[in-house]
């Protein structure tokens, strides 16, 4: 085990106090596991919640604050949050407007959630719920849990964080939410497992020399291995399976994400082949982001994330925001 | 007829399996999952414990809907829902009679597995725990041996088959070869009721 | 090799093609290896250049940009860049009111950067340098190419950077940057080591279970190896030998920087023990900065840096930054 | 006497032997270094092979000079200004003369050499490749052979050193029983001069 921490049970507890030590703009309650913006009710605003399992970090945490989420909710390592938290961060940040539930399409995240939900409407909290289901991955939708919740996360809850920050009404924050990931696809690779704390080693064996295709964020070996592939023929096969589902009309906007342990370096290299086959496709890029936003602990890989957007939607991604993963304008 | 205490030492029994059987969970969790399940399972039990010790519930249904509970506040997860549903709903099923026999014990699993059923969209074959459930709870007709059996093969007999529900289903054909984290924990969650059963 | 790139050749110049995709708001010079403000030569202000080997993302190139640099020279990995890139990023970002390099302390990088000043001065070019050094494992100066620049250069670059902004003098922004070097310490301690893409394979052996005290940001061992520690004595060890050096009678920033491959979960958990340990000894924190700023490529670890601010230094600790790695305020 | 071509098929040769040995410089470079001695050499001596053909200088000096400038513009790292220092040096120490003779040779060496230990401040004995070219330009009075051996073993003498200078110092005690990579690339340069003297 070659982790930086002090025992497997505590590690979510420890990282939430060092992040309110870093972060004096957030509220950070360490016992019942709520990260929520300082300045939290606002006033006539809607509030955006979201959570699922620790180790993707910076989401959902490093993504509360100005322009982007109200409150997060972090469950144990690629443990789904429980009601429980849920139910007191909607508590902590509505204002009377209503509360936006971001929840990534895994049976454990929909169900906690849901739960959640009832037990929020039940103390009067007005839900509205979209669900994040972007992995192209995960084909058959009929016979598997749905299609991942992964990169369009951020897409998500920049866009609807932007909207509820204009002041929208919840239907609308929820309807540009439910549009930004109906115009989201990702597909993300690995180039080695990552270790959980509970395990301490590697979850699946991935031989130095091969890579997974299709993986999700949660450690889970992909649909196919394949002998190791150059940055270019990975970008190639990436963008073209997102391509395929997505069939882009509009601008997309372009998250190149690293999984955790892939230097910086390397995915700036691999966004410059993204960026060629985007271009080889007649794929206008509008904006693109490069860096770890939706990681899988110490996985190296990375994942090709497309949002289309119309002049709205860029408009709402460009807004300022504020938090500690993601920050610019104002 | 089973009275309050037997509840208790069931969950105690239960709890003490998991414990025991953490490792092997979230080992089986790692091809095909996401290596949760075992600490998963330890947590929301070790929390049912604290929770029974503090609220001292004193009915079989009181039992059983405070564990359930507990489990749904502190397990997270796709198995903190459907196993707090599993308990809670089999609970409520008790009602608030002090002492159960073994007849309502067995329709009030149903229901409780039924809801699992229900909550998850599963069905027996999906390759999730009902594959230990549901033969489980029909063989409680027999005995509480023949239950522990059925869910031991149930578990068992997930190895070959590919999983349409839960984090396995994303592997589509990978997911074959491999035993389902929660049916193996389904049985013994039924083998530690055989035990308090017998005893 | 489990690397997402090409070939090792030209891992520089793919990662700054993809660069340039990724950050219009930069002048990315492909060919002769410059990242420079778009909006460079700034009328009337100082500029600043550094550089370094690549690998230790986003220092420099992600630090380029409004408040902090003027520009970047990124050298082939671990290896210092040329003069003649130096040259061309100081004539590019010169206004007529001089040039600070900040240069690490390494004997390629001083060479290098000197070989530079002097052609720069040769041009017409004035030419100030901040030499970094401030990383306390590496003890016996006599002995030894002297300390190593590590992840004080963050706070040389910001603060100079921040002098520079506000259009102090030359002689000012130097003094600025060699104050925030003398106010600086720091410890670095590595998990696993890092792999080259020239060598494509780790470059020491390091069993799991054991780790290295004392690294620095170039994949070299420490100076001491050990049976695997807890992060909270990791934090007491590392925090200690930094106070023990640096004695501050003032409050700190605080860096609590990844080595590229320790997911931020880990970070945040870590820098909850520093935090702690920092409290015990009677320091304040003033600020706080976790993340992965300094990094060796896939490299797992960390290095606690502490800087001791005044009021000024404060406030150019706090004056608004806008770059790819570290943006705040405006 | 020793004309442009004898300079231009030493830095050939010695290019040859960068490329043959890179892998193992940098694996020379990795427990006491960075892992890049190869790569730079090998970049480096790539861009002289390149030069010396686009520009085409014409006496022993200007060749000696341009490999020189061409390692500072192209190396980085410490190896290149101090092997550009040494080259570009002995260059410029042999004058403009279109024949220069061993004696020539050697002083101009001699400067290069010394020029290298002022520019990075070590002496022989720091574990540098200061302990291979030392040895090597004083044993230049008696053969080129001599030369080729004294840099050898000046580079296989660096193993016990501790070494005080460049990145191997940070090291301290465990920098010790390591064979220095620049020492080693220093007897492949004077090992090449040794062989085209021979020819
Ligand atoms: N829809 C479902 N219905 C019934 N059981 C399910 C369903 N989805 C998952 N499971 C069960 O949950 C187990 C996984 O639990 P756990 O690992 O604790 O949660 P998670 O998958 O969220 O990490 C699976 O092995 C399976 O038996
Ligand atoms: N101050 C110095 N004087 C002479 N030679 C040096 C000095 N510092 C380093 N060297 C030589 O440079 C070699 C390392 O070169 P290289 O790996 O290319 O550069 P870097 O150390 O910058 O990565 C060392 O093995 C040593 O022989
Ligand atoms: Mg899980
Ligand atoms: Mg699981
Ligand atoms: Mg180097
Ligand atoms: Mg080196």
């Amino acid at each position: 085990m070659r982790m930086l921490i002090n025992v497997p049970e505590t590690v979510v507890a420890d990282a939430l106090r060092g992040m309110a030590a870093a972060h004096p703009e957030l509220t950070v309650d360490v016992e019942n596991r709520v990260v929520v913006r300082a300045d939290a009710p606002m006033a006539g605003k809607v509030a955006l919640v979201s959570g699922g399992g620790s180790g993707h970090e910076p989401l959902h945490g490093g993504f509360v604050g100005p322009g982007m989420l109200s409150a997060a909710c972090p469950g144990e390592v690629f443990t789904s949050p429980v009601p429980d938290q849920m139910v007191r961060a909607a508590a902590a940040v509505d204002s009377g407007e209503g509360v936006l539930f971001v929840v990534k399409n895994y049976t454990g995240d929909v169900l906690n959630f849901d739960m959640a939900a009832e037990l929020a409407e039940d103390e009067g909290i007005q839900i509205a719920k979209v669900l994040v289901n972007d992995d192209v991955a995960v084909t058959d939708s009929l016979y598997t849990a749905g299609r991942r919740g992964t990169g369009a996360t951020l897409f998500v809850e920049k866009l609807a964080g932007a909207a509820a920050e204009e002041g929208a009404p919840l239907q609308r924050v929820e309807a540009v939410g439910r549009q930004a990931n109906e115009c989201s696809r990702s597909f993300g690779i690995a180039l080695s497992a990552c270790s959980t704390p509970a395990k301490g080693s590697p979850t699946f064996d991935l031989p130095s020399g091969q890579l997974e295709l299709g993986i999700g964020i949660h450690g889970e070996p992909g649909r196919e291995r394949r002998a190791m592939m150059t940055a270019r023929e990975i970008a190639e096969y990436a963008v073209d399976v997102v391509l395929e589902d997505l069939r882009p009309t509009r601008p997309v906007l372009a998250l190149v994400n690293g999984m955790g342990a892939t230097p910086l370096l390397e995915l700036y290299g691999f966004n410059a082949e993204v960026q060629r086959v985007l271009t080889g496709r007649g794929v206008t890029v509008a904006r693109t982001l490069v860096g770890n936003y939706v990681t899988s602990l110490d996985m190296a890989g990375c994942s090709v994330t497309l949002c289309q957007v119309d002049e709205e939607q860029l408009r709402l991604w460009d807004a300022p925001v504020q938090t500690a993963g993601l920050r610019w304008g104002r | 007829m089973r009275d309050t205490a037997f509840f208790r030492r069931w969950m105690a029994v239960a709890s003490a399996a998991v414990n025991r059987e953490a490792a092997r969970l979230t080992e089986l969790d790692s091809p095909i999952g996401d290596a949760d399940h075992g600490s998963n399972m330890q947590r929301g039990f070790t929390a049912v414990g604290a929770a029974l010790e503090k609220d001292a519930p004193d009915t079989p249904g009181a039992v059983l809907v405070l564990a359930g509970r507990t489990l749904i506040s502190t397990v997270g997860g796709a198995s903190g829902p459907l196993y707090g549903t599993l308990l809670r709903r089999t609970g409520k099923a008790l009602g608030e009679a002090a002492e159960v026999s073994d007849e309502q014990l067995r329709d009030a699993l149903h229901a409780g597995v039924d809801a699992v059923a229900q909550l998850g969209g599963a069905a027996p074959g999906d390759k999730t725990m009902l594959d230990a459930l549901v033969p489980a709870v029909d063989a409680l007709g027999t005995s509480y041996e023949a239950a522990r059996d059925a869910a031991e093969n149930g578990a068992l007999a997930t190895v070959p088959l590919q999983a349409r529900k839960g984090r396995a289903s994303y592997l589509g054909e990978r997911s074959i070869g491999h035993q389902d984290p929660g049916a193996t924990s389904s049985a013994l969650l039924i083998a530690a009721l055989a035990e308090v059963a017998a005893a």
